[in-house]
C-alpha cells in the first residue's frame, strides 16, 4: 500500500490499465505532451507513444464520436473532457449513440470518459459543474464519482473494464486535497455498489463527490450534539445501490440526500423519491434534500460558497431532521 | 476551388484493371436490382400498412451505394446512411432480414426496437445507423483511428448528405481524419435536396468535395449514377487509405428521385430536374453498359431478373413469418454484459 | 371561438404574434418552402417572406445559436427542431449560453424552441422522445407542454412573449387527434400554472403533455368503481406549479406522478420528492410514479406499446393507491 | 489553396486614406498600452493573492485585438475572447471595471458571477463570452442575422482561436453566414498554440484562412502583430460585410507569448519561436512605426505612458474599493423579467 492523492490514484489506475491491455488508450486535449491539464497523464506519452496518447484537436465530439467508433472495433477508448463543463459539446453522441447502441443494435460501446468535474476554487460557471444527474436519467449510460483514492483508482479500472459507456467524474476539488492508502496492485470497484463512509444511527446522508468530507465533518458535530450520523458514500450513481439506500434509510427512519449539483430535477431527487416511495412506512421525517441552489456556479469566493453546499449547511439540516 | 472531376468509366478493359471481372459486374448489377427491389417491395408492404411509422428509400441512388460498397474490403468497415441499401445488401445482409426490420419483427437486425434502415449486421463490418445527421461520421473516424492505432490494413468509409454535411459533426470528423491522415474515405450521397432544402441553403461553394481541401486531403466529384464511376473512385480512395495516403472525399451526384420519405411527393423538386435525371437511371445506364460492353446476354438478365424477383418474393414471405417482438423483453440489453464483448472485433 | 386542432392552434398562435410583432421570425430546417415537416408553418413564407421564415442548412447549433444572438440584437426568433429529438445537437448552445447569459452577464436570451415531441406512432428511438427532463433540470431554461390547443396556442404566445430561452414541446401525438375550442383573439396561457383537467377527491395524478389524455381514460374506469380522481395537468414543467400540486395532494393524499418520458431521474422525481418533503404529513400512501420504463423509445407498435405508459397501466396504478 | 496574404502597411498616408488620422493613431497606441497594461497589472493582483481562480492574458495579441475593433462602427458588435482585452479597451470599457472582475467584485460586468475575460459591456456592443469555444461564433452569426432581417447596416464579429477552428461551432456558423452572406466577420486568433497543442493537430491546411474559400467567401492571412495591417483588413471586411458582400476570414498571426494561463510556463513552446516573435512585438513595432511614420515626440509619447500609468493605478485602486457581492443576491435573475428588455436594442 503506498499513500497517494485521488489524482495519483487516478493516475496509478489508468496506468495500471495501459501496461495490463494494450487496447486501452487515452484521447484528449492536451493530455499527451502536456500530460493533461491536471497532469493526471504525465509522462504517459513518453511511455505509450503518441498513438496511445493522443493529443486531440479541439473537438468533443470528435473525441467522444471517435472514442465510440474505436470501442466498436475493439478497443477501450479513454476519453478525456479538459474540464466536464465541455461535455455538453459531446451530449448528442453520448445520448444518441454510445447510450443507445446496445440496446438498440446489439453493439456495446465500451468507452470511458473521464470528467474533471466539480467546484471550490473560483473556477467559475464554466469549469465547476457537476453535470452527473443529466447523464443519469439516459438509460444506457452509467456515472461513477469516486471520492476516495482507492475507490478512484478501483472504479476507474472498472469503468474501462466495463462493457459500457461510463461517465467517470474526478472530483477536481479531491484531486490534491484527498490522500489515502490505494493498493499498488490492480483491483476492481464494483459499479452499483455504495460504501458506508461511517456507519451511525439515527439520521443517514446519502451523498457522493466532495460531499462525502462535508457530510463527515457535519457529523463529527452532530456527534457532539449526541446524534449519530451515518454516511452512505453511493460512489456510483447510474446504477445506484438503491439497496444500500434503502436499508440505511429504514435503520435510521430519517434521511437527507446531499449534493454538489444544483437542487431542482437533480439525482437526489430520484434518490429521494425512490425512499419515499419505497421506505414510506419506515420513514420517521420527510427526506430532506441539500443540494447548491438552482444557479450557476459563481466565480467569487464569498458567493461559491454560498452556492456549495456547506458543513453548515449540513449541519443545519441534520439538526432539522434530528428535531423532527 | 480545385476538386477533380472523375471521368465516366469507359471500356471492359478498363474496369477490369479496376478490378471486376465480367462475373462481378453481374453480381453488381444483380445487387443493383436487389437493391432497388427491396425498397419497391416495401413500399408495397407500406401501403399495406404492414410497415409501421415512415418510409424512406434510396432509389436513383443505388449506383452509388452499390459502388462504393463494391469496392469495399471484407475486413474494412462502413457507417452507411438512409439511402444506402446498397452497401447492406453488397455486404451480404439477407433481404429477408431487412423486410423483417421494416416490418419491426423479431428477425430483423434490431429485432423492432428500431425501423427502416437503421440497422446493420455488424459481423459484415457494418454500423447501425442512427437518426442524427451526419452522427455516423465521428464513429466512422474512430474506427479508422482504431485501425491507425492497431496499424490494421483497414479503411473505414462514413456516409453523408449534402445537408448534413452543415453540421459540426462532418467538419469535426474531417478534422480529426485530415490531421491524423487516417484510413478514412468520406462519401458524400449528393442527392441535391435535404428534405425540402436545396444546396445553396447547405453549402455555398460548387461542390461539397470543395471542402476536402480545406481539410488537406483529396476531393473528388463522381456522377453517382455511373456505378462504375464510383466503384474506380471508391477503390482509388479505398486503397490509397490503405497504404496511408490519408482520407478522401467522394461526392456522388445524383437526384433523390423520391420524396424525402413516403409522405413526401416532392413539389419542390422541379418537374425538368426528376425528368432529366429519369435518363440516367443508374440500373438502367448499367444494364445498357454490359449490353454494350460486357455483352450481356437476353438469357443472362432475364436470369438475374428472374432470381432477384424469387428472392424477394420468398424473403418477403419468410420476413412475413417472423414473429412480433416479446414486450416483456422491451428493458433486456441496455447494459451491455461482459459476454457481449466476446465478439470477433472485440479480441 | 373556432374548433381547431391542436397543430392548428399552434399554427395560430404562431401567426397571430409574427402578424403582431415584427420582432418575431421563424428558422428551421424545411419551415419555409415545405411549411416545416409537420406543416405547422404551411404558407408562412407566402405571407411573411423568406428571410422572417427561413430555411436552415441542418445544422442544430447554428439555428440555436443563431436564435440567441438575434435575441440578443432584439428580435424574437422561434426556432423549430424536426423532431424534439434532434435538440440533442444544440444542448450545448442551450444549457450553455442561453441558460446562463442573463444570470451571469445580464444578458436576457429570449428564444423559442418548437419540440415535436413524444411517441405513439412508432417512430423509432430517434423520432419520440420527450426530453423536457433533462432541460428542466438546467436553472434559467423553461420548459412548457400543452396538452389542449386552447394551451397550445395560449403557451405558445406566452413563450414568445417571455424574455427567457422557452423551450415549446408540442407533442406529435395530439397533433391531429386533439380538437378543442380555441379563442380567435391573441391571449396568453401563464407560463408556470397548472391547470385542474378534472377535479376529483380520493387520488391525484400529476401529469402533462399527451398523458393527460390517458389520465383521463383511467379516471373514467376508477370512476366506475367509485373512487374520484383529480388530473392536474401541470402545462409547464419548467417553472412548475408546485402550490397547486400540494394543494391536490393535501386534498386527496395520495398521488400519482405520471410521464411519458423515461423514470429514472425524469422530472417525475424531482415532483415526487417535492411532494414527499413537502407534504409529508398529509400523505397516506406514498408518491407513485409511473413512466417510460428505463431504455430508449423502441419502434415496433408492440413495443412501443409496452413503453408508452397505456390506460391499463395507469388504472393499475390508481387501483394500488386507492386500496393503500 | 489561395488566400490573400496581406501585404504590411506602409505610409501614414496609405493610413489615412484607411480612415485614421494621428489623432486616431495615438489613440490606437494608447489602448495597446492600456490592454497590455491591464494584463500585466492583472498579473501582480493575481500573484497578491487578489484574484481568485486562474488568470489568463492575450499578450502578443493587442495589436491584432485592437485594430480589429478600430475598425468596427459603434453600431457594430463583437464576441471578443480571451485573448481580445484589446477589444473591451478599444469599446471603452473602464479598467477599473475590468479589475474589478478580476477580482470577482460588485462592479465587475459580471458582479463576480464569472471571472476574467467572460464579461462584455452590451451597451458597448459587446456580447460576454463563455469558455466553451467557439460558442460565441453562432451568436455573433446570429446578430449578423438579425441585421440581415431587419436591413440594418450593421455588421457583427466574431473572434475564434486556430484551437477551436476544430470544433463544429465554427462551421456551422460560417455555413450559415456563407450560404446567407450575412454581414459578418470571422476573426481568427491564430497564436499557434491551442494550451499545448500545436496546429498541425487542430487544422491540416497552410493557414485557418485557408478554410473560407469552402463556405464561399474570402480569407485573408494577416500579421497580427502589426496593428495597422490588421486595422486595414477589418476595416475592408467589416465594410464590404456592411455593403453586402457577405463574410470574411480574417486570421491574425501571432504568437501566444505566455502560457495559456498564468500556472503554465509554456514549455512545449520552442525557445527560438518566443525569442523571434518577441521581436516583432506589437506595442514596440507600432511604436517605432509611429515615431518613424507619423513623428511622435519623445514628450507624446512620456505623456501617453504616463496617462496610461495614472489610469491603471487609478483604476486599480477604485477596483480594490469595490465590494464583494452580497451572497444573498446568488439566485437573483437566473430569469429575466419583461423589464430587461427594455433596453435600446430591444425595441
Ligand atoms: C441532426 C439532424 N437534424 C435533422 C434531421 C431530420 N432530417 C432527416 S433527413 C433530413 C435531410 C437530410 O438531408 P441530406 O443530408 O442531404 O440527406 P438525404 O436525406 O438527402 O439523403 C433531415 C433534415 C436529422 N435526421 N438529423
Ligand atoms: C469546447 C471547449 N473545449 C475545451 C476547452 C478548454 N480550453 C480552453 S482554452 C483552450 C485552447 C484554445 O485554443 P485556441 O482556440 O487556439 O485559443 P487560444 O487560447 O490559443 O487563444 C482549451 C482547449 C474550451 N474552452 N472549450
Ligand atoms: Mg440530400
Ligand atoms: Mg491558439
Amino acid at each position: 500500500m503506498a499513500e497517494l492523492t485521488y489524482l495519483q490514484a487516478i493516475s496509478d489506475g489508468l496506468r495500471t490499465e495501459m501496461r495490463r491491455d494494450k487496447r486501452v488508450f487515452l484521447i484528449g486535449e492536451d493530455v499527451g505532451v502536456y500530460g493533461g491539464a491536471f497532469k493526471v497523464s504525465l509522462g504517459f506519452q513518453e511511455e505509450f507513444g503518441p498513438w496511445r496518447v493522443i493529443d486531440a484537436p479541439l473537438a468533443e465530439t470528435a473525441i467522444v464520436g471517435g472514442a465510440t467508433g474505436a470501442a466498436i472495433m475493439g478497443l477501450r477508448p479513454v476519453a478525456e473532457m479538459q474540464f466536464a463543463d465541455f461535455i455538453s459539446c459531446a451530449w448528442d453522441h453520448l445520448v444518441t449513440i454510445a447510450a443507445k447502441q446496445r440496446w438498440r443494435a446489439g453493439t456495446p460501446v465500451p468507452i470511458v470518459v473521464r470528467l474533471p468535474s466539480g467546484g471550490g476554487f473560483s473556477g467559475g460557471p464554466f469549469h465547476s459543474q457537476n453535470p452527473e444527474s443529466s447523464f443519469a436519467h439516459i438509460p444506457g449510460l452509467k456515472c461513477v464519482c469516486p471520492s476516495t483514492p482507492e475507490d478512484a483508482k478501483g472504479l476507474l479500472i472498472s469503468a474501462i473494464e466495463d462493457p459500457n459507456p461510463v461517465l467517470y467524474f474526478e472530483h477536481k476539488h479531491l484531486y490534491r486535497r484527498i490522500k489515502g492508502e490505494v493498493p499498488e496492485e490492480r483491483y476492481t470497484t464494483p459499479i452499483g455498489k455504495a460504501r458506508t463512509h461511517q456507519e451511525g444511527s439515527d439520521i443517514s446522508v446519502i451523498t457522493w463527490g466532495a460531499m462525502v468530507y462535508t457530510a463527515e465533518e457535519a457529523a463529527q458535530q452532530l456527534d457532539a450534539d449526541g446524534v449519530s450520523v451515518e454516511i452512505i458514500d453511493l460512489r456510483t450513481v447510474m446504477p445506484w445501490d438503491k439497496a444500500a439506500v434503502l436499508e440505511s434509510a429504514r435503520k435510521t427512519s430519517k434521511v437527507l440526500v446531499l449534493h454538489e449539483d444544483t437542487r431542482t430535477g437533480g439525482f437526489g431527487a430520484e434518490i429521494a423519491a425512490s425512499i419515499a416511495e419505497e421506505a414510506f412506512e419506515d420513514l420517521d421525517a420527510p427526506v430532506k434534500r441539500i443540494a447548491a441552489p438552482d444557479c450557476p456556479v459563481p466565480f467569487s469566493p464569498v458567493l461559491e460558497k454560498a452556492f456549495i453546499p456547506q458543513v453548515d449547511d449540513v449541519v443545519g439540516g441534520l439538526r432539522e431532521l434530528a428535531a423532527y | 476551388m480545385a476538386v477533380r472531376e472523375a471521368e465516366p468509366v469507359g471500356s471492359l478493359n478498363e474496369v477490369r484493371e479496376a478490378g471486376l471481372d465480367r462475373d462481378d459486374l453481374l453480381g453488381v448489377y444483380r445487387n443493383m436490382l436487389i437493391t432497388r427491389g427491396v425498397e419497391e417491395r416495401g413500399h408495397i408492404l407500406y401501403r399495406q400498412g404492414k410497415i409501421p411509422g415512415s418510409f424512406y428509400t434510396g432509389r436513383g441512388n443505388e449506383g452509388a451505394a452499390v459502388g462504393v460498397a463494391t469496392a469495399m474490403r471484407t475486413e474494412d468497415v462502413g457507417t452507411p446512411l438512409h439511402r444506402d441499401m446498397g452497401v447492406h445488401i453488397t455486404r451480404g445482409v439477407e433481404p429477408w432480414r431487412i423486410f423483417a426490420q421494416y416490418m419491426g419483427r423479431q428477425d430483423g437486425p434490431t429485432h423492432g426496437r428500431d425501423g427502416n434502415v437503421h440497422m446493420a449486421d455488424q459481423q459484415l463490418g457494418l454500423i447501425a445507423m442512427v437518426s442524427h445527421l451526419p452522427a455516423m461520421l465521428p464513429v466512422a473516424v474512430g474506427c479508422a483511428l482504431a485501425f491507425r492505432i492497431r496499424e490494421e490494413a483497414r479503411v473505414a468509409v462514413g456516409w453523408f448528405g449534402e445537408g448534413a454535411s452543415a453540421r459540426g459533426d462532418a467538419h469535426e470528423s474531417m478534422t480529426l481524419a485530415g490531421t491524423r491522415r487516417l484510413p478514412m474515405v468520406f462519401v458524400c450521397d449528393n442527392n441535391q435536396f435535404a428534405y425540402s432544402t436545396p444546396t445553396q441553403y447547405e453549402y455555398a461553394t460548387e461542390h461539397v468535395a470543395d471542402r476536402a481541401q480545406a481539410y488537406g486531403f483529396e476531393g473528388v466529384v463522381v456522377d453517382g449514377t455511373d456505378v462504375l464511376a464510383v466503384y474506380r473512385e471508391a477503390k482509388r480512395a479505398i486503397e490509397k487509405a490503405r497504404a496511408g495516403g490519408g482520407p478522401t472525399l467522394i461526392e456522388c451526384l445524383t437526384l433523390r428521385m423520391e420524396g424525402h420519405a413516403v409522405h413526401d411527393d416532392a413539389f419542390y423538386v422541379p418537374k425538368q430536374m426528376f425528368e432529366k435525371w429519369a435518363e440516367s437511371d443508374p440500373i438502367e445506364s448499367f444494364r445498357t453498359w454490359l449490353r454494350d460492353n460486357a455483352e450481356m446476354t437476353d438469357e443472362e438478365e432475364d436470369d438475374i431478373a428472374a432470381s432477384v424477383k424469387k428472392l424477394l418474393i420468398t424473403s418477403m414471405e419468410r420476413a412475413d413469418e417472423s414473429p412480433q417482438p416479446d414486450p416483456a423483453t422491451l428493458t433486456h440489453g441496455v447494459y451491455a454484459t461482459p459476454e457481449d464483448l466476446d465478439t470477433p472485433h472485440h479480441k
